[in-house]
């Protein structure tokens, strides 16, 4: 067993040392119920070659978007990640730490931390960021709660264009923690207008932006209304590529920003692990949720990093902490940094730009199709396409031609039959002339 | 070894060691890490929202990247490094097969809202590893999706909820042991109820009087440990279940020590109802740092109705994955969606290699290696270090500072020794019920030779406090990258990002 | 910093830095770092040569192999951990995109003796990169099989002796440079040749008048290194190649220097009539502790026809590969094989992935920055050191040790001083030209704000062994994983290898 | 450009430095000729994305020997490298490290080598081996320029069925250096006998074990002859594998060996960076080429490693060097000796036990075709299956099948009619039996 370093010699001088004849009789807490001694019915052990062939033997019934034209997106985006990201991440020094709790010999993640920290601050116009959540839509859920906690009241309005796991996943705190949401409706057009939902007992609005169904908007007049009321307004986005090119939310008055990182230096792997970014103002830091890394100076004076404000978290202040996390999204916020990184101020702006305009040459090529039309006006890198049929059929048809066409809002909104024919299209800089040509000349057949 | 008193170097470098700025400090507008075309020429759609202003990230190029993230690397310990015995942390061998496979084209390029017809054989995987958990635990159902174990513990909760409302049922209280990790009670307090603190008795398991004067309607259940965080199986385990289960409350079982006992006991067969396992630990997944991590929370017939959305299910048409209560033809009673998409895919990968790699005989090894590694760091370091509680251990062992007394040495100045002589220290002050504690779990893929220049290290270190040499420990760690660092101020006056020297940078352009 | 005199630890470890005995004192049978399955029941058909007695290797689970291997390369210094300005080596940013490249399915998979129908991309990229090196060299033709720079030094000089054959002289000498890298004369005398060494003159070039003198019809040719290993561009190369020339020798040039002149330079425009050029440097591809490399060698039409086996053709079928003489239906001279197979197809990949990166104005640029660095270098660091020559210097920046006159220090012990400072020491005591040479190749991947650190650290070096302080530099360094090695003793007594304590071992079973 | 630190300003701010106006004016030394001030006429600078892509178009021209049935061998073996292998040679300190010219801080680099050294005396039976060569030819050629300094000979005796590469390679250094050869003919039924051909001249014997055509023989008695005659034999291994379960040369009477390294830790490549090996008697050991790694200790009296005996080579003895070598097969050696580390005593017999079992499976498959025959009678996981076509043109209709079915003895003796119906065929423990099934069924189909 390549992976036991124990040999049976091993064993019986080390039972010989702690005195039992058996490793058995080490297990003698355990009640005979509870004792599997025969068989289990799994397989036994297999070489790393068998072990690659029965995975590789599943990777090859599915259809990944890097062999054929992808328009996937709603949440997750596929981008080039430069090789440099994938090798610095694997050095086993990152790989295989664990949270840096003895700060002297783990300065090497503390610092990306505090870096990334910074980043996600710069990105998203904040103050403080935190060192990650599992992903955007449990960092909103957190956001959410922290609202609660930061205005004492107990009902949050979210907009209909949020991203549905996203309000589902607020849906299932709601429940659990017993306070109110107030949940708007779908709105494809993107004229949503929450201002009237907010209340006196309102702790905050959710926003998303670019929306889930593409749309750009400028949330300056909500944040007034918001703070006007006592709420927090929190954004959330599910690309932040995006903030390479539009208006941060920080910028336009957002309490809270939330952000899935996974665009940036994360592969897909069909939904995670994924990276939630955080980020408040700096007012509200003792209230934010997850680890936070500081900065100090050694005995010598030397300066380092260390987590820091442990006392809102679970394992100082148990029931009494701002969340229950604990393992978070370490290793891919050191990919979404070292991305971030090596784009800087330059790269990230231009890679924005290509996305942009990408999705614009492809949606005025889709528009041109008789029978389509783009729903959304103002965009980043993704819009919504209002086919003639249902999109979901239409998405089969696209996969019969080897082409991933989109995603149909009826996979996530599947109760609301007058989203049926709305498919979600995303352009990134991976898309060629050669894929929208693809797309384009697919779609005419099958309408 | 001839050392002077006072090596200085003007760059601050210390040979190998090298000293590495923020990236902050390095960046230089007009450096870029990557080359991108420029953009087609189009009339924008962004509504009128472009930035306004630079975002201030700084430039650098790869060369400097590889560099800075090299050296930072190289300020971490890790258990590529070396022995990393963080007692409840389970720092085990982490393969490098799964790390290859989790980026093969066909899994690490799937998009998680493809078309089902399109990723069988990722619903496939998610499957088989599915049923490895349950077989493997004695539980007839799984939820996939959790992010980490604290994850895990919220769904397990929210089921057992759930349950309780499905019944009419309005308990308030949920029992936890005093020596649970931090996660149970802000887990309990999370799903809105009320936490109620149960002692251990003197051999460091649950005080089983103490829990059944606790037990009464209002107890929605209770979050045990097995084998708990001193290290130790909780022998109650059973009674304590079936009190609960007579009582009308459901029983969480913290699968974080699962290494422990895989392939040896099922927990289903001691009554558990749910139970998180954390593939970090148990099945080997890269900590990476701080996680990524994957908690799949097995069920019990009675909760498995409500376990979280979505799940995979196999049907004529081959498999599927139930997104939307209903949308799978029965009306079910799931609380709902707790993560985006199907949860830590690369994780389940990685732990599935793990599994069929270590196989039903190699898994049963792990544990008995597991259990054997810790219960010989147990006898050999008993000759100077207080255990502290008797008996076998499971996976870890626990010491108290009892044999710290009178020398001037606290667990912590001990621990700070320990990283000088090039290990990583035990999990210190935890759990709370034992003083000062040191909580080892050295894993099975530490082998003997490891273990026995551990122990003959620790044990001078302790005949060393012993002796009166504490001023060495306090001023230890005197050979790594940083010294001790003031943690006090850093709370008091949190810096929590890099500033840029004049803030007028912010507003320019 | 408050160091104590001396730190002992138990274990000899040094925090992050591990001691790590040899895989040979680790491995213990039943161990094994890979699982795999029962062979196949057969007769075998061996023929009687079972092996008798166990091989010796010791046995490694592979959490051991990945710590052993992880911990040697904590020893290790390299481009990753700061600037490495070994001059003559041009030890610059291996960019990780090439190494993904060079591992995908349809290349990393090839296997060298596969259909020719079935690698025409494999022959396509070679056939590529050779249209890239032509072009750059201005030279019409190129070998690609050479597997480093010494190995084109062969291919080349072979060339020339082909060609002197196919003429029917039989010319014996080949004239070497003072200053060449001792790859040259050595290669010369490899294939037959006596080496005559020419002197340099006080600017650090050839000796235009001493070259003269010793040309004559016995002279095959000249090995000529340009820019030279003094940093220096030989401005007389035109000149040196016109009179070879006439006197019916041929110019070998050693474009181990390319770097500094790549995009701006044509070698086939100063008269070489062949040139390896080392893709491990100008091209780089990584040095991997000592190698592959990958040498082509660019040939002109005299010597073209010359080349060696195999070489890849475009017809109308597409690419193919001309592996014999005749083979590829003309008798042709080639003068045989120099490798097994095609040559470096690994260094390939990564070699044209870099210069498409780069494209041509970054290779052009590339060599600006390389000069500018060098010169920046020179210009700073000649407050205290003494430059071996004048005038400004191409990719490299020479030192003599006269400014170490009188200190007592020696460039070894101020090379040992800079490894504490964490450098890379630049070449030391080449060329030897130079008395105590340091010669300092930063390369175009070094930024300002490096060379700055590096700057100061050596002036502030320079001034402390002027400053008498001889003592700190002959016990440097002090702060690596190992101090200064007897290598005197290594010599004497060499122990190439471990031997099992009890040689009785290696004849059991 | 990514990969360049430098900016504009730090130009300009450098160039003020050094004095001069701009950097043309330091390259002033360059005649006018031969200065390039136009354009260059390749392409201009690409990112990732579009490397990746042209590259990646190249590969999918090619047939990879991981996607379909493979029998190749002939000098070049695939076999499953464990994924630990690939990922600890691409750690930076290990990959973009120098020669171990400072033994300060190459410490690692130095050990390891050590260890391979070892290694390679371990595996050949031979008592010392030097940090490698380039390949197995070029070990060979060396091996026999050797062989003459040793003995002050000057003629080699090859064998007919050592691989021709290597026979060609010797050739090329023997034409330069003006030494005699006499070449064997090539023998597929394995019967050569060379001690009629060594004379009082003869520096060498050199024999490849087991042969080009997969035969193993028991040299001990041409070893014999060899010692009698005052020759050194040489015995070339292309398959390091078979070490694991066959005689090594070293028990044989070798004096040296060289090998191809290739098959244990690297990758095929389409041929390079291969590894040669080098082993050979200790009292030989001041006549080896290229790099030595000896055993030391530092000031403090601690164990360490140096390049040791560099007196034999080029940068300190220039003509009178034992060889030209400089740059070697370093990072291909750390990939050996780790998978070799891996393997360890117990994996790597296990792994030559597969191997010899999958091709002796194989050859009874394959011999109960009509029409074919197999030449070898003792193997080790290659042998020579004569066919009743020409090879070549049948290897040609299996790739139509997607096979790649061996390789023609006429690749590599082109000018030999009748070796023209051979096919050297290979297996290993890659080799699934759904891969014999396909290879005989389409023989079946072609013959
Ligand atoms: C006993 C116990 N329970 C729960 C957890 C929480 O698990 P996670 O960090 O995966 O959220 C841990 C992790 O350290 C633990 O040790
Ligand atoms: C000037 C010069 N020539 C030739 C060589 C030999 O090249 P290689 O090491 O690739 O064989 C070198 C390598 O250091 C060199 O610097």
């Amino acid at each position: 067993m390549r992976y036991l370093p124990l040999t049976d010699t091993d064993r019986r001088a080390m039972l010989a040392k702690i005195g039992v004849p058996s490793v058995d009789s080490l297990y003698r807490d355990v009640p005979e119920v509870a004792w599997q001694g025969g068989p289990i019915h799994l397989p036994a052990h297999q070489g790393e070659l068998e072990v690659e062939r029965a995975i590789g033997a599943m990777a090859a019934k599915n259809l990944g978007t890097s062999s054929v034209p992808s328009f996937l997106g709603a949440g997750a985006y596929r981008h080039h990640v430069p090789a440099a990201v994938d090798h610095l991440i694997q050095r086993g020094e990152f790989l295989t730490s664990y949270t840096p709790y003895q700060p002297e010999v783990t300065q090497g993640t503390l610092q990306y931390l505090f870096e990334f920290q910074t980043q996600v601050c710069l990105i998203t116009g904040m103050e403080v960021a935190n060192a990650s959540m599992y992903d955007g839509g449990t960092a909103t859920a957190e956001a959410v709660m922290m609202a609660n906690r930061v205005t004492r009241r107990h009902r949050a309005v979210i907009s209909g264009n949020l991203h549905p796991h996203y309000r589902e996943i607020c849906e299932t705190h709601a429940r659990f923690l017993e306070f109110k949401l107030a949940l708007g409706d779908p709105d494809p057009s993107g004229s949503e207008d929450l201002v009237g939902l907010i209340d006196s007992e309102t702790s905050c609005v959710v926003v998303q932006n670019p929306d889930f169904f593409g749309h750009l908007r400028d949330h300056t007049k909500l944040a007034e209304a918001c703070h006007k009321a006592g709420a927090l307004l929190i954004v959330a986005v599910t690309e932040p590529v995006s903030l390479g090119l539009v208006q941060p939310p920080g910028a336009m008055g957002a309490d809270i920003v939330t952000a899935e990182g996974q665009p940036i230096g994360n592969a897909l792997t069909y939904g995670g692990p994924y990276l939630g970014l955080f980020a408040t103002r700096e007012k509200y830091m003792r209230q934010m949720p997850g680890r936070l890394v500081g900065e100090t100076t050694d005995v010598d004076g030397k300066r380092g990093w260390v987590l820091t404000l442990s006392t809102r978290e679970q394992h100082i202040r148990r029931e009494k902490a701002t969340s229950n996390i604990c393992t978070n999204s370490g290793l891919c916020s050191l990919g979404f940094t070292i991305h971030l990184t090596l784009l800087g101020e330059a790269g990230l702006t231009r890679l924005a730009e290509i996305n942009h305009a990408n999705a614009v040459r492809l949606a005025e090529r889709l528009s041109a199709i008789p029978g389509c039309r783009i729903a959304t006006d103002a965009f980043f890198n993704e819009f919504t396409l209002v086919l003639p049929k249902p999109a979901a059929d239409v998405v089969e048809k696209l996969v019969q031609k080897k082409i991933l066409g989109g995603v149909p809002v009826s996979r996530l909104h599947p109760k609301q039959p007058e989203l049926a024919n709305l498919l979600l299209v995303a352009a990134s800089e991976c898309t060629t002339d050669a894929d929208m040509d693809a797309l384009v000349g697919a779609l005419k057949e099958v309408l | 070894m001839a050392e002077q008193p006072k090596i200085e170097t003007w760059t601050g470098n210390r040979g190998l060691m090298i000293e590495e700025p923020l990236i902050f400090e390095q960046g230089m507008p007009g450096r870029c890490g990557v080359d991108l075309p420029a953009p087609a020429a189009v009339n924008d759609r962004l509504g009128g929202l472009r930035r306004k202003g630079a975002i201030g990230l700084p430039g650098l190029a790869e060369p400097q990247a590889i560099r800075h993230y090299t050296r930072l690397s190289q300020k971490n310990y890790a258990i590529d490094s070396g022995i990393y015995p963080l007692g409840s942390c389970t720092m085990k061998h982490n393969p490098r097969l799964n790390e290859k496979l989790a980026r093969i084209a066909g899994l690490g390029d799937l998009h998680p809202m493809q078309p089902i017809s399109t990723v069988q054989g990722a619903l496939e995987l998610i499957d088989q590893l599915a049923h490895w958990l349950k077989t493997l635990t004695g539980m007839p159902a799984v939820a996939m999706s959790p992010a980490a174990g604290a994850h895990g513990e919220l769904c397990g909760v929210m089921a057992i909820r759930a349950a309780l409302d499905h019944r009419g049922e309005k308990r308030k209280r949920i029992l936890v042991p005093e020596s649970a990790h931090g996660t149970n009670p802000a887990t309990a307090a999370a799903c809105g109820f009320e936490v109620e603190s149960i002692p251990a008795n003197t051999r460091g398991r649950v005080d089983l009087a103490a829990f059944r004067a606790k037990l009464d309607g209002n107890v929605a259940g209770i979050m045990i440990t097995n084998p708990n965080t001193c290290g130790l199986f909780e022998g109650d385990f059973e009674r304590i279940a079936e009190d609960m289960h007579k009582a009308g409350g459901f029983v969480y079982g913290d699968g974080a020590n699962f290494n422990a006992i895989v392939g040896h006991v099922r927990p289903g067969h001691l009554g558990v109802d749910c139970m998180h396992i954390n593939l970090h630990k148990t099945f080997s997944t890269p900590h990476g740092g701080g996680g990524p991590g994957s908690g799949p929370v097995v069920l019990s017939e009675a909760l498995a109705p409500f376990a979280p959305l979505p799940y995979v299910v196999h049907g004529p048409k081959g498999f599927s994955l139930v997104e939307h209560e209903g949308s799978h033809g029965k009306k079910g009673a799931s609380f709902g969606r707790l993560k985006g998409f199907q949860g830590q895919m690369g994780m389940f990968i990685r732990a599935l290699a793990y599994m069929m790699s270590h196989g039903a005989d190699g898994l049963r090894q792990v544990a008995n290696d597991a259990v054997l590694n810790a219960n010989y760091l147990m006898a050999c370091l008993s000759e100077e270090l207080t255990p502290a509680f008797e008996g076998p251990c499971m996976h870890e062992a626990l010491f108290d500072d009892r044999f710290l007394k009178d020398t001037g040495v606290t667990t912590l100045d001990f621990a700070k020794m320990m990283i000088d002589e090039g290990f990583h220290p035990m999990t210190m002050y935890f759990p709370l019920v034992v003083h000062g504690a040191l909580l080892m779990e050295p894993t099975e893929t530490e082998s003997k030779e490891s273990l026995d220049q551990f122990i003959g290290s620790l044990l001078s270190l302790a005949k060393r406090a012993k002796a009166g040499e504490a001023d060495a420990f306090h001023a230890a760690p005197r050979l790594t990258p940083r010294r001790r660092l003031d943690e006090t101020t850093a709370a008091r006056r949190p810096v929590l990002r890099w500033q840029p020297p004049q803030p007028q940078n912010q507003a320019a352009e």
